[in-house]
């Protein structure tokens, strides 16, 4: 079996699910013949045909709502956004027509819809194509919120998201989507919506990101060791539904948690597992959370990036903090 | 100077304002009996109307959005449909929506704060009732590709006000259907109002069936009073679509006779003169005296119909009232196909939360 | 000097400042003749004329962008979306132009507007017209976001949110347009943008809450003191920025606190706050935090709103939870 | 059938596709060496578009939006405004931008990845480069109403894309304008390709012209590749808009020859034949025919403009890669006018990972 991407998994399981059922259509800018801009859609239309493989004109809020029309009639409509910067024009559709539809009708409409969209910094891109808008997505109700962080789980996840009778963001970080290779079995195995992951057992701290900072979280994890630092490592993928079992077991075990994100930290996702800690994890803890996420600056172009995202040195320094705390 | 492109929008009318027949009627309009179905829908939808901006009165449902004076535009468009056809409406359709089988208890429930009110017993695939204004257009377009693509002989059907053609929404939609010939009918119901805003503080364009040509699709307009009018341009731009011949634009002219909404008071901006005058091209009157002109109405069945509607809308008051509220559990149902695991505790507390309240 | 309502307050502030600075401009759906659906623009257009008081077509997307481009040019937008429920098309105009254009061009244009929408349930309005999508706007670096309890809170920071050279989301509970009034002095006296007011002292627990949470937050409060429970009421109000001092202070003397808000509890911004607290003042808590919020659904129509929004006694009893620990 | 509405769509031409007059030429043009300039822009442009496509390909900048093929949209356009107007351009306008006084330093500095490309010291006012495609439609509407509201006779032009004639933010725009007649000129560069979607996939509209009609204002289609038909009617446009006139929409067909970006590969979605065959149609060449049929141009000038071109643009490199990268906590400049209270630890933070880094 050779190795892919995680670009090319994205592709294998959209192949997958869209010859294994007729109803999944693929929609978006630039998804036909071009394959996608970072190639996720290749292929597919010729294998599918224009009407099922279908670029649209360029506008974002279309792409949702159309998503919506076919969705009601039973479709699976796979929509691509070009880049979660462009994703904000498609929100009206997602707040206030995806996410409810069954909820509104009472479950006579349904809206089996995913939204797949790039996003986050570190390929040099040019301006609006780094931000990390997650928590935005995360903080509606009636929709799921995943982000996959290897080309496994980018295969698993995106499986589980078509599959899924209700509306999913599927967000895709670029910084990962050649960043490496892993052996992908083209199985049709889904993975679960509502599991956090441990990637790395520990029994010291914490450490709880998604993502591309869990790259950069797991670097953490390895220099920790270096040290003798056992840093436990949970992918939480799931977003929404937040999988906090998994997290409050582990916390439980390590009483220290530090969770990464690229996004801006103000109203990000970490707060909402900071706080969901502090509620039922609080007794549990030996040492105050931390947070190690964006800045609260509008994510600035290429030169500064690096700075900007949060790197293995500061994820490596939140966890010397909390270890201070006996 | 070349010209590269030049364009008509055509305007549409069978009665005039008397109810008199200023062109040779189509097909369908010619027996005037076959017309007495969309007289008594656009009676019953006024009774309904009328009954339902007292219940709100009263404090028995939430605000309410009548139809007074438009009921031509919903019945003729309805009328058009099959059943197998999906209809996006908007939120001022009483109309319509009766005419689609959606039961008046069904439509009390959902402007009372229910959310049952959408689950139509009959119109299984229509959407529901539409209030971020345009948004629907979009799903309409989205609903036709489906029909499309498993080549079905079904027409998607969207209708919206004057004021919703000021959104990109709309036009998003029009112009994606125009680039696949979706089977969509887009009807603008222009009542002259956006709430306060006139018809020409929307666009500066002489007419909104124009706003086809954007989109490289049929523009016409029609006397949105004169429900054959409207019945035969949806019946035309739907045997189009239905036979791949692609998506439509229909304006039809009309006139918002009440204020926007019971929470609205139309004094505020608009002449009561301007309003009065309007009566006079109201479409029920209109279609009454061609029908008895025609021979076809009269005085007796005029009163046997009212009575009827009045019976018919005050059962449905009644059946309305007598259902039981929800318990506050069900807003987490339907949230999902399942609802997932972390919602549980909320969905538990909020059970017992009511049982001590 | 007569007493005013919310709605009233909010026009005299608009009033106020229009006379004061010429380049302030009011505009937005039904805010010329018709004064809003609200009536907080009423008689501007009348006083002001048409040129600074305008009706827009009906496009929310549009009446931000507009906003944009008078404010870079100087002038000073104040725009009216009628509801949050029809918000979602204008949060591109937000996050990619409104939030940044000063940043992107290193202070060469900027972006002196205010976006105010009425929010929030409880007044038995129709669908979509109960939302309260605060904490999205939260998230966006670069902008603020203030909500007002109070007319004289109203008045005060709207005159504040309009002379802020930067943009500001100010959002305004519909519940309590009416609900009270209050002697407000025409004064032009504006409040900061950037602290919390402590509304009610106490040493027992710190409630922090803002909106039309922060009424029944009282409530609780009034109803603690009768079990001789002295609870520290704060209205956190300038959301964005948060003034984590006075909340810091405040629970580092009470040890407890217990956030209140109407919009949905999953990353909501109630979480922000949690997450501070449990980063910056955890060695000080005696008590798990805990947070009294909306549901995670789909805000429900009108006949379970009121099962929907946080009440008094659900206020009271997470109080008493959080009492329990010694 | 009554009519209530007709349209024509006119289309414009001065030069043909070999550079001869095909219509007698407007009065600005009749004169060559008034010409020359916008040829030396559209030159300079090129020269800038090939260097900075190079210095992307050896990482020196980032991604790159090269115009050739359409300089004759940008130089064409932006020559008829006057300093106090405002443009607001998309991303593929380095002919336009340059006229307007955007130097070649500060544009690599924002491909470069640094924000300070776009603190434009000359064209104060004007909008920086806007990425998300049809999303500047908007602010030019907001700037031309604070020209009218200010009675100042300025316009604001608007440079887009086929591709953004789809966006709801281009209709909603241009609609808005038409209903307050404000001064506000929108050029629709269409280059028949937004990435790899052609224009037909874009909108069935025969024309992008067209879409004025929507909106209620004026709509022409020029051919885009003539500089003197896209000043000329840029020109009139701004005429007509400075008179209280009211808004246009100019089509300019136009093609684009190179890849969407330096990110894209065309080959995969289009044929090299059809490429081949519109470089007969470039603008540049078009223009020099006809400035050296009318004795106004020669090898010497050709010679002398492309080696000063080049030097230009050396220059301009040597300066931008002599920029010092920026300090990490210039992240947080001008995120606010003062930066507030809880952002200053982050900064401080910022300034001491990169003092480690
Ligand atoms: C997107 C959106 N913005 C604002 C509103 C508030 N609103 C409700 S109806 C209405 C006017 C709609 O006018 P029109 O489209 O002409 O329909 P009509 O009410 O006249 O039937 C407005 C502004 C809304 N429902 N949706
Ligand atoms: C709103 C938005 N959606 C998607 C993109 C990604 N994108 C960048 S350029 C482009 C095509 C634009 O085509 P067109 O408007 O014709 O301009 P051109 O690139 O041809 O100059 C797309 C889809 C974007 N920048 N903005
Ligand atoms: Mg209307
Ligand atoms: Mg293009």
């Amino acid at each position: 079996m050779a190795e892919v991407n995680m670009v090319q998994a994205i592709n294998m399981a959209l192949a997958h699910e869209m010859a294994r059922d007729a109803d999944v259509v693929v929609l978006g800018e630039d998804v036909g013949a071009n394959g996608g801009v970072f190639r996720a859609t290749v292929e597919l239309q010729k294998r599918f045909g224009a009407g099922r493989v279908l670029d649209t004109p360029l506008a974002e809020a279309l792409i949702a709502g159309v998503s919506v029309g076919m969705a009601a009639q039973g479709l699976k409509p796979v929509a691509e956004i070009q880049f979660t910067g462009f994703i904000y024009p498609a929100l009206d559709q997602i707040v206030n027509h995806a996410s409810r539809l069954r909820h509104r009708t009472r479950g006579r409409l349904s809206c089996p819809m995913v939204l797949r969209s790039p996003y986050g910094a570190g390929i040099h891109a040019p301006e609006h194509h780094s931000e990390s808008p997650e928590a935005m997505f995360a903080h509606i109700p009636g929709v799921r919120v995943v982000i996959p962080s290897s080309p496994l789980r980018a295969y698993g996840l995106l499986l589980a998201a078509i599959r899924d009778p209700d509306p999913v963001i599927f967000l895709e970080p670029t910084r990962l989507y050649r960043l490496f290779k892993q052996e992908v079995p083209d199985d049709g195995e889904a993975q679960p919506l509502d599991a956090c992951f441990v990637v790395r057992e520990g029994k010291d701290v914490t450490l709880a990101s998604w993502g591309a900072s869990l790259h950069e979280t797991q670097l953490a994890a390895d220099a920790l060791a270096q040290e003798g630092i056992r840093a436990e490592v949970i992918d939480v993928a799931t977003l929404k539904m937040l999988d906090m079992d998994t997290i409050l077991e582990s916390v439980g075990r390590t009483g220290r948690c530090v969770i990464v994100h690229e996004a801006p930290g103000c109203a990000g996702f970490g707060a909402e597992i900071s706080a969901q800690l502090a509620e039922r994890g609080l007794l549990n803890l030996l040492a105050p959370l931390q947070r190690v996420t964006g800045y609260d600056v509008v994510t600035p172009l290429s030169r500064l990036e690096q700075a900007f995202i949060p790197s293995v040195k500061r994820i490596v320094d939140a966890v010397h903090r909390v270890m201070e705390f006996a | 100077m070349t010209v590269v492109a030049s364009f008509e929008i055509e305007y549409l009318q069978f009665l005039d304002q008397l109810g008199r027949v200023s062109q040779p009627l189509p097909g369908f309009a010619r027996d005037p009996r076959a017309l007495v179905p969309l007289y008594r829908a656009m009676v019953l939808a006024r009774t309904f109307d009328t009954k339902a901006v007292a219940l709100q009165r009263t404090g028995q449902i939430g605000t309410y959005a009548s139809s007074l004076g438009q009921e031509a535009v919903g019945v003729g468009t309805v009328g058009a449909l099959r059943p197998e056809d999906v209809f996006l409406p908007s939120y001022r359709e009483s109309g319509g929506l009766l005419l689609r089988g959606v039961t008046m208890e069904e439509m009390l429930l959902y402007w009372g704060g229910d959310e049952r009110g959408s689950d139509f017993r009959v119109p299984r695939q229509d959407f529901p009732i539409c209030v971020p204004v345009g948004s629907q257009a979009s799903h309409a377009a989205g609903v036709a590709y489906a029909f499309m693509l498993r080549r079905q002989a079904r027409v998607a059907v969207c209708m919206l006000g004057d004021g919703a053609t000021s959104k990109g929404d709309f036009y998003e939609a029009i112009n994606f259907a125009g680039v696949r010939a979706l089977p969509a009918v887009f009807v603008v119901c222009n009542n002259e109002w956006a709430i306060s805003v006139p018809r020409a503080l929307q666009s500066a364009a002489k007419t909104l069936a124009q706003k086809a040509i954007a989109a490289g699709i049929q523009g016409v307009q029609v006397d949105g009073n004169d429900v054959i009018a409207v019945r035969f341009a949806v019946e035309r731009a739907l045997d189009q679509a239905r036979d791949g011949g692609g998506p439509s634009l229909i304006e039809a002219l009309t006139y918002r006779l009440g204020d926007h909404t019971t929470a609205d008071d139309s004094s505020r901006y608009r002449d009561a003169e301007e309003v009065k005058q309007r009566w006079a091209h109201e479409p029920i009157g209109r279609l009454r005296n061609h029908l008895v002109e025609q021979g076809a109405w009269g005085k007796n069945e005029e009163e046997a119909l009212h009575a009827e509607c009045t019976e018919r809308v005050q059962k449905a008051v009644d059946a309305y009232l007598a259902v039981p509220q929800p318990p506050p559990e069900a807003m987490f149902d339907y949230l999902f196909a399942q609802l997932p695991r972390p919602l549980q505790p909320q969905r538990t507390a909020a059970a017992q939360e009511s049982g001590h309240g």
